[in-house]
């Protein structure tokens, strides 16, 4: 393959930054966790260059992958069901009205 | 220019739109449909670089679970359908700075270090990724202990999940 | 082949199925008591099946001290190497996995009956208090008083499986850290069930006294196995046990006391020890412990939980020796052989004094753990080891024989309605007929742990340990020991008499009651390996009968040793010393009780013997005195009230009246005056900048976490890197 | 290599020569190549789906002792031709208020998500679009394509009936993923391999169905529920919620709602063939040629499809949380239980003769098939007891006189 490894790098730095820059600046609760599985996915790009671009034989690479998918699924179950039950209570998603440890 | 790169640049070109797109449309559902879009680009990266089994992982899990669980979620959580009023935040532009510098720092540091201008190494010959993906996933000699770890943790969290968003009866 | 991974897949799963009986009973059957002591009892008798398989495979094997079954994955990472876990089989572990099961499945079974299976659910019986009785109607209306079921019972059984998960685990671990693993875990399981009943403070202060004071131990043993790792980087037996790596650890001097990192690890080791099998200085909490429910002093402080001391020490034996030139002792075995001795008659000597059934039996395993511990400080590990299984044996049927009889003086308490303690022996007296298999069964225990001749286990390891320290030319030892073993025979004996022989001498004893079979039967399986696991060790060179039976046990276990210990040649003089001091304790713990009646005539209740030397007050005066001092006189009033209280009072006077200054000679003839709402605009905007600080609010939080992070990571760049 | 023994590389071989002659580089000629044979698979694959129309028509008419179409063409053939022109002719509505380019996109992924799976059905030994390795998992990927579709028309649609159907449906499918996923594992691990291809191969001498009857049924029924066709047609429930996620649908984007439908019914029938039925394979018949092999597989797949019809009309509808109890406490502790038994069997019963190989796996999947009727037989019993216990039967009038005091 002809692509230099620089490139996915960039690629995910870019990509995590978006990510990030969603994280920080958007009001909706949830569109934060859009923004995180931006970032996750970033990383998980990185995982899988290196791992083409070092040592294909070793599947280190591959196996974090899969425990990252599995982990962005457990975050996003339990985050999407922590908002939804804010959500009942406050009538609220927006991330800066939820700052209170108890109500 | 190879073929290749051309791919991998409308990809690239793909991913990061769709990804501008999610952080900054309006309508939250629209964003949620853009993450599709960009998890998509993201498996053609895999499949790029021939890890057909995590391409085909992504889309079932990430599009096929994850993203429509966020569907669900941003539609359980509104009273109508349209998000009409800004959704950012004030202090956005500090964010995208912020966001810029991060990009700044991490190309910097990309770029500065040797070897990154490499190409792929040689696939070995006959070499099944699959194959070996699922043995060293159950191997104890690799990464069983890791693999089983995560799953007790993806079931706590399932537990832990409908617990929270169960409604109880008083 | 599928032999040997079945094998090896049925040693990993040994330790489970209590575990697994111990969630079960947690989580789903709780309130369900047959089905809780069926799942844990089942699980026991799982465990015991499997102990037995590999008991038998293990004998089958020839040579089986060099080809031990070992089996490992990795477990955590540790740069380019791997962390390993696994089990191991050898000739220790397979004796003691057969000890381990017997008694856990015995005390399981015997437990049904102690917590009152069957019986009605007591009148006034809450959580957390043994249970009172309970009033029942017979068939003529008349009312009368029976004993009631344990209001906790399905949580006993859960603790004890876990209790038994860990003992498993601890003897099947080939490394130090698994079997540390299942060390805190019975450590975490004497403290429940030492507080079992919650309800008594006098439990509640015994679990947090022996959680103390195991405590110390643990941690010291902690730093021994972290300066061990980081000596040799690694944990499993095998490998430290390699000679190379025994001989770097004697070669490398450590600056404390001149010691070796072998004498040292050695000594931090022991002094884990020392905590968990309740030696001098550390020996206070197990008498307390006494306040748990009788099958737990069986099996966490009789059988299984302290002989873990012991084996550990079985099993770092390579290490402790390693610099041992055969003669003289190293510093650490001084030690370790010092503290053997002198726990064994310290412990002797209090326990003649004492008139609680249990407490007896406390101080007397305390006493024959000494006894192993000093074998071991001399060297003679065959012994030890031997001694630890026997003693396991018919320590644990004294235990439950002592339960039945405070359970049968149970009932009679609660058939007469006096108030008086069912533990006490003077009040009891005459059992014999009332309770005949306790009364044969705990004779046979008592005659086992006396020593009585040729017939008990007991006589064939003591006197080996004797045997041993005779032959070896340690003579203050052997004195020490040999008097310690005549105290052993006295109490006793004077236990055995005050209980059970002469009349009732109360009327409770005279209404007390055989138990129901359940507590019976283990007793009497206990009695039968009392006896008969002596015979497995019977020196060859012992007159008349040695060479009957070979001497199995010192040819299978010394096998566990890279150099097997040779038997040492029969000398009279340890034997003589034996018999005398058996059968000599015997006959005068007899003739001096057979005619006592009450604590007064008793000559031996010196008030030295009976505070157990002070210790108790010792340790408080000493440590929890001083600490409690210091908490609340330097802490609490000293640092706490006047020192940091004074500086903010202080500080607080002092602004107050530079406030009371500023505000009428400053603020308000000149800040009110010339600057007027600006300041308080000023103080606003900065308030609210604070506040943002702790403002609730997750992205400024991660923006600033973000931000802290960049600016490490450019500081790191720029200046290290 | 002649037309008749590999005709899909015949015609590549003749179409690439051609273009390079042309003067085309080797690369551009191949992008060409894939760009065609991509048309192909979607052309026949639509080109099927106005068959299947006609099917699906006739045989619904049989169930219901009626004739079916019979006036366009020979039996009626050309009536899905007719049908098209009217859903060409019709207006194409947009509601107002719908998120335009979601809801125009919706119809288009719901047809592309079946198409999708056409890439990796094998017809023959040399007829197929691509082996892949992960194959089994792509067909689970291409179903959460179809699931998407569906949230995307109900959301887009702006109305409250297509957001209900949309929600159904998405737990429908969501949930018989499951089982499904843990089914589809089945061939996979009798056949060591993920590529259906390869799954077809290794079911020689014993078709799979026979090795896991219980993995087959599993499969069918969780293809009926991801189908989302009756008893498990929750999505469109007449009575309760109109037509469900395509309710605003009018014209052709309705037909490709439809078209894809059937096809996806057909190309599950396809795959039950593939993973349970041997696929092309046919008692050696497959070896007289490609085209004798991809009849063989098709007919199957009409078989397969046949099935998935005769449940549709026979079956009435099963209430919503009935059907997601059905999956969760009976049908996904079932296919873990199959599987695990299997796989237990599987090593255990490696490198016997293929004699009781087959048989033990079968007797095994028998074995299971007892125990859990003697259990549901079991719990039904008890669950009547606990239901007399806690409720005494009434008295006759004694309803009446609770309702009306």
């Amino acid at each position: 393959m002809s692509i230099p490894l620089s490139w996915f790098l960039i690629l995910s730095a870019a990509l995590f930054c978006i990510g990030l820059f969603g994280v920080l600046a958007r009001k909706n609760a949830i569109a934060i966790l859009l923004g995180i599985e931006l970032m996750l996915n970033a990383v998980n790009i990185n995982l899988v260059a290196f791992w083409r671009y070092l040592d294909p034989a070793q599947m280190a690479g591959q196996v974090f992958v899969i425990i990252v998918f599995a982990v962005a699924a457990a975050e996003v179950a339990v985050g999407l069901a922590l908002i939804i039950s804010v959500y009942r209570r406050r009538n609220t998603v927006v991330a800066d009205e939820i700052d209170m440890m108890k109500w | 220019m190879t073929p290749v790169q051309i791919v991998f640049i409308l990809c690239a070109v793909l991913i990061l739109g769709s990804a501008l797109m999610v952080v900054s449309t309006r309508k939250l559902i629209h964003a949620a449909l853009w993450l599709i879009v960009t998890l998509f680009g993201v498996a053609i990266l895999y499949a790029i670089l021939e890890a057909g089994f995590l391409a085909v992982v992504q889309v079932a899990v990430y599009i096929g679970a994850i993203a429509i669980l966020f569907i669900f979620a941003v539609m359980l959580t509104r009273r109508e359908l349209r998000d009409k009023s800004p959704q950012l935040r004030k202090n956005w532009g500090a964010a995208a700075l912020l966001g810029l510098l991060a990009f700044a720092g991490l190309a910097f540091l990309v770029t500065s270090q040797p070897g990154v201008g490499r190409t792929a190494a040689a696939m070995p010959d006959g070499l099944d990724t699959v194959q070996a993906l699922g043995k060293s996933l159950v191997s104890p000699q690799a990464y069983l202990l890791p693999f089983e770890v995560v799953s007790v943790l993806l079931l706590a969290a399932l537990i832990g999940a409908v617990y929270i968003a169960f409604t109880r009866k008083s | 082949m599928v032999g040997d991974i079945i094998e090896k897949l049925i040693i990993w799963l040994l330790p489970l199925p209590p575990l697994l009986s111990f969630f079960l009973i947690i989580l789903f059957t709780n309130r369900k008591k047959a089905l809780s002591h069926r799942i844990a009892i089942g699980a026991a008798g799982l465990s015991w099946l499997g102990s037995m398989f590999v008991f038998v495979r293990a004998l089958g094997i020839e040579e089986f001290g060099k080809t031990v079954i070992e089996s490992t994955v990795n477990w955590l990472p540790t740069g380019n190497t791997w962390f390993q876990v696994g089990v191991l089989i050898d000739p220790l572990s397979t004796v003691s996995v057969f000890f381990v099961a017997w008694t856990v499945l015995m005390i399981f079974i015997y437990s049904i009956g102690y917590h009152n299976f069957g019986q009605p659910a007591g009148d006034h019986d809450i959580m957390g208090l043994p249970p009172h009785g309970a009033t029942v109607q017979d068939t003529k209306g008349q009312k009368h008083k029976v004993m009631s079921v344990e209001p906790m019972y399905a949580r006993f059984f859960a603790f004890i499986s876990l209790f038994a998960f860990g003992m498993f685990t601890l003897v099947v671990s080939n490394n130090l850290l698994t079997l540390f693993v299942g060390w805190e875990i019975m450590g975490l399981c004497s403290y429940l069930l030492i507080g079992f009943w919650y309800g008594k403070p006098s439990a509640r202060d015994a679990a947090v006294k022996a959680f103390m004071t195991t405590r110390i131990g643990d941690v010291v043993m902690l730093l021994g196995i972290a300066f061990l790792y980081s000596e040799t980087g690694t944990l499993s037996f095998r490998e430290i046990f390699r000679p190379e790596a025994l001989r770097a650890l004697v070669g490398k001097i450590t600056p404390v006391f001149g010691l070796s990192a072998a004498g040292l690890i050695g000594l931090l080791l022991f002094i884990g020890v020392v905590g968990k099998s309740a030696q001098w200085p550390l020996h206070v909490w197990l008498p307390d412990a006494m306040e748990g429910p009788t099958p737990v002093s069986a099996m966490i402080h009789a059988a299984t939980m302290v002989s873990a001391g012991v084996y550990v020490v079985l099993r770092m034996f390579p290490l402790i020796t390693a610099d041992f030139s055969g003669h003289e002792l190293t510093p650490t075995m001084s030690v370790i052989a010092f503290i053997g001795a002198f726990t064994a008659i310290l412990a002797a000597t209090i326990a003649v004094a004492h008139n609680d059934i249990k407490r007896v039996l406390a101080y007397s395993t305390i006493s024959q753990l000494g006894f192993m511990i000093a074998a071991l400080g001399i060297g003679a590990y065959v012994a030890a080891a031997f001694h630890l299984i026997t003693h396991a044996f018919f320590k644990a049927l004294l235990f439950l024989g002592s339960g039945s009889v405070i359970h049968g003086m149970e009932h009679g308490v609660l058939h007469t309605g006096d108030h008086l303690d069912p533990n006490d022996m003077f009040n009891m007296g005459g059992l014999r007929k009332k309770m005949p298999v306790t009364f044969w069964t705990f004779l046979i225990g008592g005659l086992a742990l006396s020593g009585f001749p040729l017939l008990t286990a007991g006589f064939w390891s003591k006197d080996e340990i004797l045997a041993d320290a005779f032959g070896h030319g340690r003579l203050v030892l052997f004195i020490t020991l040999a008097v310690a073993a005549f105290l052993t025979a006295f109490y006793t004996m004077r236990q055995i008499t005050l209980t059970f022989l002469g009349q009732p001498r109360t009327k409770a004893a005279k209404h007390a009651h055989e138990t129901p079979w359940t507590m019976t039967v283990p007793l009497i399986i206990l009695a039968v390996f009392a006896v008969s696991y002596g015979w497995v060790g019977i020196p060859e060179n012992f007159p008349v009968i040695g060479g009957i039976v070979p001497n199995w046990f010192h040819e299978f276990v010394g096998g566990t040793l890279a150099e097997r210990p040779e038997p040492l040649p029969f000398n009279i003089v340890p034997l003589l010393t034996s018999l005398a001091v058996a059968l000599g304790g015997l006959f005068f713990g007899w003739v001096v009780y057979r005619e006592v009646k009450s604590p007064q005539q008793d000559n031996l209740q010196i008030s030295l013997l009976k505070n157990k030397y002070y210790f108790d007050e010792a340790y408080n005066f000493l440590f929890v005195k001083p600490a409690s001092w210091i908490a609340e006189k330097f802490s609490y009033l000293f640092l706490d009230r006047t020192v940091i209280d004074g500086i903010l009072h202080a500080f607080a006077r002092t602004a107050l009246s530079l406030g009371h200054i500023f505000r009428n000679y400053f603020d308000k003839p000149v800040v009110n005056g010339l600057v007027g709402d600006g300041t308080a605009a000023v103080v606003k905007a900065s308030g609210s900048g604070l506040r943002r600080i702790q403002a609730g609010r997750i992205q400024y939080y991660m923006a600033v976490s973000l931000a802290v992070f960049g600016a490490l990571a450019v500081l790191y760049y720029f200046l290290l890197a | 290599m002649n037309l008749l023994n590999d005709p899909i590389h015949f015609i590549a071989q003749w179409l690439q020569g051609l273009l390079t002659g042309w003067g085309l580089s080797l690369v551009l000629a191949k992008v060409i190549l894939a760009l065609i044979s991509i048309t192909v698979t979607i052309l026949f694959a639509m080109a099927l789906a106005i068959f299947l129309v006609w099917v699906e028509r006739k045989v619904v008419a049989r169930f219901q002792d009626r004739i079916g179409p019979n006036r366009i063409g020979p039996y009626g053939l050309f009536q899905p031709l007719a049908d098209i022109i009217k859903l060409i002719g019709k207006e194409d509505i947009t509601p107002a208020l719908a998120d335009k380019f979601v809801y125009n996109l919706a119809p288009v992924l719901a047809l592309a998500s079946v198409i999708l799976l056409w890439a990796i059905l094998p017809l023959a030994p040399n007829i197929y679009g691509v082996d892949l390795n992960v194959a089994v998992l792509y067909l689970v990927a291409a179903g959460a394509l179809g699931t998407l579709s569906i949230i995307m028309a109900g959301w887009a649609s702006n109305n409250k009936y297509a957001l209900l159907g949309a929600f159904r449906t998405v737990a429908n499918m969501i949930s018989y993923e499951i089982p499904m996923v843990l089914v589809l594992l089945i061939p996979t691990l009798l056949a060591g391999t993920m590529s259906v291809k390869g799954i077809t191969e290794a079911q020689s001498p014993t078709w799979f169905f026979f090795l896991s009857p219980l993995g087959a049924l599993i499969f069918l029924i969780s293809a009926v529920a991801e189908l989302g066709r009756s008893p498990f047609d929750l999505s469109e429930a007449e009575s309760e919620i109109v037509a469900g996620f395509h309710i605003e649908y009018t014209g052709m984007k309705f037909g490709l709602f439809y078209a894809g439908e059937l096809l996806h019914a057909f190309t599950f029938g396809g795959f039950t063939a593939v993973l349970f039925f041997g696929g092309y394979r046919f008692f050696g018949l497959e070896n007289l040629g490609p085209l004798v092999a991809a009849a063989i597989f098709l007919v199957k797949a009409m078989f397969g499809y046949w099935i998935i019809m005769w449940i549709k009309y026979t079956m009435p509808r099963i209430r919503i949380d009935h059907m997601l109890a059905f999956n969760w406490k009976f049908l996904t502790p079932l296919a873990l239980t199959v599987l695990m038994v299997t796989a237990v069997m599987e090593k255990l019963l490696a490198g016997t003769s293929p004699w009781i190989y087959s048989l033990g796996l079968f007797l095994a999947n028998l074995a299971i098939a007892l125990a859990t009727i003697e259990i549901l037989h079991a719990f039904g019993k008890w669950q009547r007891k606990t239901e007399a216990s806690t409720k005494p039967a009434l008295q006759a009038g004694q309803y009446y006189e609770e309702q009306n005091p």
